[in-house]
This record gives structure tokens, sequence and C-alpha cells, in this order.
């Protein structure tokens, strides 16, 4: 069962892979960075279970928590690209 | 599992021409660093998998274990090492992007070279 | 059938490597950069590396990303031309594959228990970690007592590259820097005007930090130690950060004490090791730090496991806020 | 009692398989960014309760499933932050939901 | 007090190390210059007393933290090391006695104790990579000293030393990367880190395809590191661009560090264990020496930046030094370690002249250099003893190294009257580039008139300054009269290396 489980969550990371790389836009690559970091943390807990190794959780968390700060940076750069370009545009309009 | 040795290897090959050719090929500044990136991630590849014993599992003894078979702890131990040195060359290789960046405006190798040739 | 996974996921390894080489826009390079780590992370764990995998994580989609994000913003994001075919450095580039795919062939077999990395040196550790050191953390007792000084070292290249970044940016401005408008407290947008990321941002970095000195504390029992810690730490402050502002955060811990931080973990490893000499014993020796070897063994790896996580630490966040208060000058 | 758990626990670990992959097919499939957000936060939620309820069954009442539900609970409360802080980014910078394409600025790969 | 003495060998890596992350404390000004030459001068001491055990016969050896290698990490002091210790220490406390005014016109206040602790940390680096004895080890500490060395090169206030460092950055992270390859792959086919046991254990596996490419990766590596021909491409750009003050210091020793493990880990894991290797050896780098001379000294000729020029003259001594060790002969070694020394010398005081010139020059270009000497005679006369010894004038240093080398070359036969040929083409040519500068200098009239040169009092650099570059100039004379130590060391260390050659 777990198989089962370990190759949907590889499979899925195969196709968020294939959506990185096509994009099209920046945030479509943030949603399958995501999306892939979020995998990771479930098939690190399966193979944890499956190698029976329960102290590997540790790293499963430590996925987790990584994956969400690297997005929200990420976020937050394309955040101040925006409002610089919007700031731009607002004094050229001025002008 | 012949056949999955020789891959692991194989990979450790591709992945450190992949980065290699990044390095020496590419023009931009930043896009060199991400193929050193790469390029010592190989490595690193390298040094794990021939620290695998088949049937072994992470060296850290657990309460429950009888007799446990464990992976060699040394390689992983020394790329503990070489991870961070990693990390280490690529913030300071940053810092130098940046300050190129802030004194030429431009992060391009040959748009440098031709700003000095002036 | 993890043999197949290790397959699989290696096969995505090297598509992703070649996509991020490939992309003119640096900025996916790098979040494909952030997926390649998490992948070889996994990779790690397969092959029964769990403390390699912790780093490599942290370190690769976590650090890395950010420092790459960070140096970003202050440059370009996009390649302006694509890639001249350098004929030379292709040839080169190809010959070293070929040299290293000759040396393939006769590697000794994956996995083999009987291989010279299996039965030489390695084995040692693995029956003298109970004995001497009594650390179930085997990969813990050789970093930080049987091969300690390699760590020392290590400690100190975190440390020259946390003053190299350091005095790099402190550099007087050059001239083709162009001075950005000041946009970044007061700007409307950004992440600590946003409502959500902001509440569950702060809910959890408290809870982040307390992981953090679960991994550091815990490297004796299980995967983490000083290294991975001080990365997860330095993560918490910088999600702090994200949703609170800079000024903020150097308020709560301003640069001074960064730099303090740099400066006492190095310091308390070298101490550490300097006691062993005066207590009779080889620089770095624990065994003679208390009455009992064993005893002074684990006092002395917890210390300089606290001196790693500290310096990392303090370096982490002090080349983040060098990279971030350099866009607003 | 062990067999009607061992149940429990294989439907859900193929239920989670199952959301896990639709959701990576609607990820890639899906026409627009936030059509594709849909398909993976939904599925990124109701698969790992699903995929990690069903190890925490497996696994009894251990350290383990103490740590899994850590897990679950920060994946739970950060999936939907990332989603929201995403669109948030997306809806400013102009990408618009009924358009299938970003404008031009941000068109890129 | 726990006596110390046995613990030099760790002193001498951590004194200069530990010293670093307190130096970065020292804001008032002055006072980080203080404590690195300090901490500098106390690592030299302590070389003197190493190399001192070592020239008694002593074998010091000292494990870290108790660890029997090769479990734990052993540190070794041999002659060669011994040697080479001298030559980074003494390099380091020389070029921090000279540095302060320069570094003060390169570096403001308040970011120096930054700089100067990356200063220790360099020094420890290089002594880290010296005293080891086990391979993984010297990678580190190469990493260390690598970083801090990209560090020190981009203090310079010369916009040009960016790129110049990126390069170095980029080139320097790839040969240890190759070298880390190198000795994954004899550590997958021998199981051990240490090189006294990898010597023992590399007789089994020696015929195996991983070892032979190990020996090239780690021979590439270590070559890129050294700047070995055709892979300076690094050097002249940092070189020229780096705080004239740092280029003293590197020029005298960084190169040669990564040449010493070259040599040491070629001589004593793979020469006498590989079939054949001694002939790949000779043949792969006996050619890039002889190349690395004429190129490098060819490219010296036309050169017009003082700076660069001397920076391509390293690029040529190192070939000097590689032509001796691919002779494979104990005579041959033991000369190109001497050169590894001498040259040290001459390039130092070579580049503490350009240290104090710049004290009162804006240009290195040799064309408006014009009638310097006339301000400065002091400074320009050491320039000239150490010019001497560079090209090898009898009485002077160069010449003992260039002398042994000749013989070494008789030894092998019509080859050698070849390699005679290459190293006295070598040495003509320095002699027209040492001539060009002096006649810039010394002879050509300033272009401005009489006004600037002729009634242009004497304006020498301050007098520390002059001092350590005169005690530097006479140490070139003083060697090459007084041979006894630095040889001795040499022809020990060879004779080592070499000990169980057949």
């Amino acid at each position: 069962m777990y198989y089962v489980v370990t190759i949907a969550t590889l499979v899925t990371m195969a196709l968020a892979l294939v959506r990185a790389v096509l994009g099209p836009t920046v945030y479509d690559r943030v949603l399958s960075v995501n999306m892939f970091g979020t995998k990771t943390v479930l098939l690190i807990s399966v193979i944890a279970y499956l190698a029976g190794r329960p102290d590997f959780l540790d790293l499963a968390l430590a996925y987790a928590l990584i994956n969400f700060i690297g997005v929200l940076a990420v976020l937050e750069f394309f955040k101040s690209r925006t409002a610089r370009r919007l700031q731009e545009q607002s004094e050229r309009e001025e002008n | 599992m012949e056949l999955l040795g020789i891959y692991h290897y194989w990979v450790f090959a591709v992945l450190l021409m992949i980065g290699f050719y990044a390095v020496v090929a590419k023009v931009n500044l930043v896009k060199k660093l991400i193929g050193l990136s790469l390029f010592q991630s190989a490595v690193f590849l390298l040094y794990i998998t021939m620290g695998k014993v088949s049937g072994g599992t992470a060296p850290i003894f657990l309460k429950d274990m009888i007799d446990p078979v464990f992976s060699n702890p040394l390689p992983q131990v020394l790329i503990l090492t070489a991870i961070v040195v990693g990390i280490s060359t690529t913030a300071l290789g940053l810092g130098i992007v940046v300050r190129i960046k802030e004194e030429y405006g431009t992060i391009e190798e040959d748009e440098i070279q031709e700003i000095d040739r002036r | 059938m993890t043999v197949l996974f290790s397959v699989f996921l290696l096969t995505l390894l090297v598509i992703t490597a070649i996509a991020a080489v490939q992309s003119r826009n640096l900025f996916v390079s790098v979040m494909l950069l952030g997926i390649f780590s998490l992948l070889i992370a996994a990779n790690f764990l397969l092959l029964d590396a769990a403390d390699v995998a912790l780093t490599e994580a942290a370190v690769g989609a976590g650090i890395s990303t950010v420092l790459f994000l960070g140096a970003l913003a202050l440059t370009f994001e996009r390649e302006h031309r694509p890639t001249p075919h350098r004929w030379l450095s292709l040839a080169v580039v190809f010959a070293a594959t070929l040299v290293v795919l000759y040396a393939t062939f006769d590697k000794p077999k994956f996995g083999d228990p009987g291989a010279p990395v299996q039965v030489h040196v390695a084995p040692w550790y693995i029956e003298k970690t109970p004995e001497v050191i009594d650390v179930p953390n085997i990969v813990t007792a050789v970093l930080a007592s049987f091969r300690g000084y390699d760590t020392l070292g290590e400690v100190f290249v975190v440390f020259t590259a946390g003053i190299g970044v350091l005095f790099l940016l402190s550099a007087s401005h050059g001239h083709a820097a162009q001075r950005r408008p000041h946009n970044g407290d007061e700007s409307k947008i950004g992440l600590r005007n946003d409502l959500i990321p902001r509440v569950v941002g702060r809910l959890l970095v408290p809870f982040i930090l307390l992981f953090g000195l679960y991994v550091q504390f815990h490297g004796d029992y299980g995967p983490g130690g000083g290294f991975q810690a001080g990365a997860l730490i330095a993560a918490a402050v910088i999600l702090f950060a994200l949703v609170e502002g800079e000024e903020r955060t150097l308020e709560a811990i301003p640069r001074g004490a960064l730099l303090a931080l740099m400066v006492s973990g190095a310091m308390l490893y070298g101490l550490v090791g300097v006691a062993g000499i005066f207590l009779g014993g080889e620089f770095l020796n624990y065994s003679v730090l208390a009455d009992d070897p064993i005893a002074g063994q684990h006092l002395g790896i917890i210390l300089i496991e606290a001196g790693v996580g500290l310096t990392v630490t303090g370096v982490l966040l002090s080349i983040f806020h060098a990279f971030a208060a350099r866009d607003r000058f | 009692m062990q067999v009607v758990l061992d149940i429990i626990s294989w439907v859900l670990l193929t239920a989670g398989g199952a959301f896990v992959l639709v959701g990576g097919i609607g990820a890639l499939r899906m026409p627009n960014l936030y059509t594709r957000m849909h398909a993976a936060s939904v599925t990124d939620t109701v698969g790992a309760i699903l995929v990690l309820g069903g190890i925490m069954l497996q696994a009894g009442l251990t350290l383990a499933t103490i740590k899994l539900a850590a897990i679950l609970l920060f994946l739970l409360i950060t999936s939907p932050t990332a989603s929201y802080a995403l669109a948030n980014a997306a809806m400013i910078a102009g990408v618009k939901p009924e358009a299938g394409r970003a404008p031009d600025t941000e068109h890129d790969s | 007090m726990t006596d110390l003495s046995m613990h030099l060998p760790a002193i001498q890596v951590v004194a200069p190390m530990l010293l670093a992350p307190l130096v970065v404390l020292l804001k008032p000004r002055g006072l980080a210059w203080m404590a690195a030459t300090a901490g500098s001068i106390m690592a030299f001491l302590v070389a003197l007393n190493l190399a001192g055990q070592v020239l008694a016969g002593a074998d010091v050896r000292y494990v870290m933290g108790g660890w029997a290698e090769p479990y734990g990490i052993g540190l070794r002091v041999d002659e060669f090391s011994a040697l080479l210790l001298l030559i980074v220490n003494g390099a380091s406390a020389a070029a921090l006695l000279a540095a302060r005014r320069s570094i003060d016109d390169a570096i403001e206040g308040d970011r120096q104790p930054l700089f100067y602790s990356a200063w220790l940390l360099t020094l420890a680096g290089l002594c880290g990579i010296v005293v080891s004895a086990d391979a993984f080890n010297i990678f580190v500490f190469m990493e260390i000293s690598s970083l801090a060395s990209y560090i020190l090169v981009a203090g310079s206030p010369d916009r040009r030393a960016l790129p110049a460092v990126f390069k170095y950055l980029m080139m320097g992270t790839i040969g240890a990367t190759f070298y880390l390859i190198g000795v994954g792959l004899v550590y997958m086919m021998t199981g051990t880190l240490n090189l006294a046991d990898m010597e023992l254990r590399i007789h089994e596996v020696a015929d195996q395809r991983p070892i032979l490419v190990a020996a090239g990766f780690i021979t590439v590596g270590l070559a890129l590191k050294a700047a070995v021909f055709p892979l300076h491409v690094w050097l002249p750009n940092a070189y020229t661009y780096a705080p004239h003050a740092v280029t003293v210091f590197l020029a005298a020793c960084a190169t040669k560090v990564s040449l010493y493990v070259l040599l040491r880990f070629d001589f004593v894991v793979f020469q006498q264990n590989l079939v054949g290797h001694e002939l790949q050896f000779t043949a792969f780098l006996m050619p890039l020496a002889a190349l690395a001379i004429l190129v490098g000294s060819a490219v010296a000729l036309f050169e017009n930046n003082l700076k660069r020029l001397l920076a391509y003259s390293s690029v040529a001594q190192i070939g000097y030094i590689l032509l001796g060790a691919s002779m494979i002969s104990v005579a041959g070694l033991s000369a190109g370690m001497l050169h590894m020394f001498n040259h040290a010398l001459a390039k130092g005081t070579l580049f503490l002249a350009v240290v104090c010139l710049a004290t009162r020059l804006a240009t290195f270009d040799l064309r408006e250099m014009a009638g310097a000497a006339r301000a400065m005679p002091w400074t320009m006369a050491a320039f000239v003893l150490g010019g001497l010894s560079l090209i090898g004038v009898p009485g002077t240093a160069g010449f003992i190294s260039k002398w042994y080398l000749v013989t070494a070359a008789l030894e092998q036969g019509w080859l050698g009257v070849a390699l005679i040929v290459v190293v006295v083409a070598g040495s003509l040519m320095a002699v027209a580039y040492i001539w060009r500068i002096v006649e810039a200098v010394w002879f050509t009239q300033p272009e401005g008139g009489a006004a600037e040169g002729g009634t242009a009092s004497m304006n020498e650099a301050p007098l520390l300054m002059l001092a350590v570059t005169w005690a530097a100039a006479l140490a070139n004379i003083g060697f090459g009269l007084y041979t006894s130590p630095q040889r001795e060391l040499a022809e020990k260390a060879a004779g080592a290396l070499l000990g169980q050659l057949p």
C-alpha cells in the first residue's frame, strides 16, 4: 500500500516539475515549487515509515518548514518587484 | 542492483558535466554560481553513494535495534562539511557579484571585459 | 522497490539540473535549484544519509534560495543574451565527463558491504562509538569528536564567508549603482501588509525556533546538530523579517548582536579545544573535560555543537541583512 | 481490531495517493494559474490528511504519530497561507483570472 | 603550566585562527593591525621553532582530539612542511609589518578589522594545509585559505579587482572540487583519508581505473590552484589588482602551498604505487613547466604594468619549481623546493618594494614611472636586489636554486640539455624584463621636465615599510651566501619524498 502512495507522490512530483519547467508565468513556477515541497514531505513521511525509522519524521517537518519559508521569500521578492514597477508607473504618469 | 550502482555514478557524471558546462560556458555571473552549486552537489552524490550498504540503515542507534547494519557514516560527515563549504562559497560569490553590479552596472562577463578594455 | 524510487528521483534530478542551466530567467533557475536541493536531499535519505539530507534541504532549498534571491534583487533577473558557443570549454567538459565515466567501471559494486570503504576505518567508528563516546548518532560522534578538527575548519569557513560578505557589502557604493526609490516599508504592497501571511508567520516563528533548538540538542540522538539548527533558526528569523519587515527584525536582533554570535560561536569551539590542551590532553580532546571520559565527550560535543549553531545562525543572518540592507540605502 | 485498522489505513493511503495524483494532473492540465492553484491546493491539504492519517493509523500511539500530527498540522496551516499569498501576489502583479495567459512582462521561460 | 612545546603543530594553525574572530571586534584604529601583526610574528616564531625541531631530526606529529590516525586527524611536520611553514609565516609577517600605511590608503578604517581577520584566516588556512596529514582536512583548510584570500584581493579600491576575484573564486572552487573528487575516488578504493594510510593501502588497487582517474583529478585540480601553465589565467589579474600588501603575501606563498599539496600527494601516494605514473607525471608536467617558463617570461617582457609584469614572472617561476619536481630525482626535487623558498624571498622583496612605491606613485605603468628612482632611491635599490635574485645572479638566493636546477638537469642526459636551454632562456628574459623596469625608473628622464624629476627631493616610503623591504632584500643576499638551513631542509625533504622510490 505504501508503494501505491509513494508511486503516486513520485509521479506527482514529476508532473509538478513539468509545470515548473513549462511556466508560463513565474507564479505557476512558485505554485509548482510549493507543490513539490509538500509532496516531498509526504514522500519522506512514507519513506520514514517504510524504513522503520520514525526519527526521519523530523526531516519531514524541517522540509515543510523550509519549503514554506522559501515560498514566502520568493513571493516577497516578487511583491517588492511589483511594487517598484507600480511606483515607477505612477511616477511616469505624474510627469 | 549492479545497474543501479552504475546509474548513480552516471548521474553523478552527468550532473558534474551540467554544472561544469554552466560554469565555463555561461557568461552571466549568477548563472555561473548556479552551475557551481550543481557541480558541487554532484560530488556530494558521489560520496554519499559510495557509503551506502545494501540493506543498511542510517548510522543512528535506536533503542530497539538488534544487530543493525549501518551505512558508512564517514562520507556523510565529509559531505556535511562540504555542503557548508559550498554554501559559504556561494554566499561570498554572490557578494562579489553584487559589488560587480554596483561598480559596472552589469553582471555579464563579456560586457564587463568590454568596459574594462575601454 | 526503493531502488526504482532512487532511479526515478535521480532522473528527475538530471532533468531539473538541465532546466536550471537552460532557463535564461535567473529567477526560474534559482527556483529550480531549490527543487534540485529537495530532490537530492530525498536521494540522500534513500541512501541512508539522514543528517546530510536535513542539511541539504535546510541549506539548499532554504538558505541558498534566500541568498540567491537577495542577490537577484540587487542585480538582474535575466541573462542578457543566449550562451555563446565556446567550443573549447565544451570540449573540456566533454573530456572530463568521459574521464569520470571511464572511472565508473572498476568501482566497487553499489551497496557492496565488502567494498574498501566499508571494511576499513568506518567499522571502527561504528564499533567504538557506543564504547568511547556513547551517543546514538554515529555521524554526530564522528563529526564532533573523531573528526572534530574538520568541523572546526568548517565553522571557520562559515565565519570567513560571513566576514567576507560583511566586508564586501560595507564598501561604499560604486559608480554604477543607482539609487532606488525608497519603498521598503511604506509601500502598501508586501507580505507585511498581508493579514494572513503575517498572522500565520508570527504564529509559526516561535515554533520554528523551538524546533531549531530541538534539532540542536537532539543531534546526539537523531538527525540534526549545530549546523542544521543554525540554518533553521536563521530561517525562522528570516520568516520574521519577511512578515514584519527588516527594521523590526534588526530592532529585535541588532547587527552587533549577530556579529557577537558569529564571534562567540567560533571562539566557543576554539576554547573547548584549547581547554583540552590545558587539561592535559590534545587540542579538541574532550575526554579530559570531565572526570569520566565519556561524560567529557558528551560535554565537549554539546559545547561545540552549540558553538557551531551560534556561528551559523549569526553568519547566515548577517549575510541576509547585508544583502537586504544593500537594497535600500 | 488490527485488521480493521489496517483496512482503514489502506483505504486512506490509497485515497490519499489518488488525491495527490489527481492534484498533480490538475496542476499540469488546468488552463490558467488560478485553476491550477485550485487543483494543487485542494489536494495538497486533502492528500496530506489522508496519507499522513493512514500512516498514523499504522503507527499506533507512538512518538511517530505525534510527529506525524505535528507535520500534518503544520501543512494544514502553511499550505493555504502559501496559496493565499501566491494568489495575492499574482493578482497584484496583474495576472488575470479569466485570461489563460499573464501579461507579457510576466511571461517568461 | 602545561608544556606547550608538544602542541606546536596545533598552535601553528589554531593561534592565528582563533585570533581572527577577536580581531573583528577591535574597532579602534590601528588596533586590528597591531593584533594581526603580533599574531603573525608569533606564528613565525612557532614556525622557526618547528623548523629547528625538524632540522634536529625530530619527527613532529600530533593527533587531534587524541584519536589515533587514521581514525582521527593527524598533523605532521616534516622537512618539506617546515620549509613551507617558514615561507608562509615569514611572508605573512613581513607583509603585515609593511602593510599598515598601504592598507590605510586602500580600505576605510571601520572595515579594516574584517580585512585583518581575513588575513589571519588566510594564514591559518595555509598553515593548516601544510601541517595536515589528512586528505580531506587539507580540502577544508584549502577552502578557508581560499575564501579568506578572495576577501583580501577584493579589498582593493580598484574596481577591476572584483571581476578578477570572481574569476579567482570560480577557478579556485573548481580546482578544490576536482581535488575533492579525486580524494573521493581514492577513498572509495582504499577506505581511508589519511595520507600515510593511503600509501599503504593503495598497492592493492593501484592498477584500477578509479585510482588513475583520481590521480588525474587531483593533479589537475591542484595545478589549477597552483596556477600551473596553462591554468594560470586567474593569477595575473588577481595579483595585479589586489591591494599591494596582499600581493606580497599571496605571491610569496599562496600558489606554493597548492604546489606543495600536489607534490606531497603525488610523491607520497601515487608515485611509488602506480605503474608508469612517473612517466606520466613527467610527460604531463615537464612540457607544461617549460612552456610556463618561456611563455610567462615572454609575456612579462611585453607587459607595461609593473605588478602584472611581476605576476607573469610568477607564472614563469612556478614553472621552474615544477620543472625541478618533474625530473623525479632527489637533485631535481630539492632544487624545486629550494626555488620555492628563494622565489618567495625574491618576489616578496620585489612586491614589498612595490608597496613602498605605491605610497608615492599613482600609477604602475612603466611608461609613466620615469625617474621614480630619484625620489625613492632606497626603495628602488632594494627592488634591484630582489630583481637580481629573481634573475639568479651569483651571490643571491636565486642563483643557488637555479644552479641546483641546472645540476639536476645535467643528470638527465640529452633531455637535460634541452631543459638547461629553457632555464637559461627564462633567465635571460628575466634579465630583460627586470632591466626594462630599472631603465624606466633610473635612467629615463621624466617627461614633465626637470621640475618634477630633477629637483624632486627624496620622498621615501615610511621607515618601517622601508626597513622591512630592506630586510627582505638583504635576506636575498644572505641566503645567497649562507645557504645551509633551507638547503638542508629541501634536500632532506626531497630525500624523504623520494625515499621509497626504486
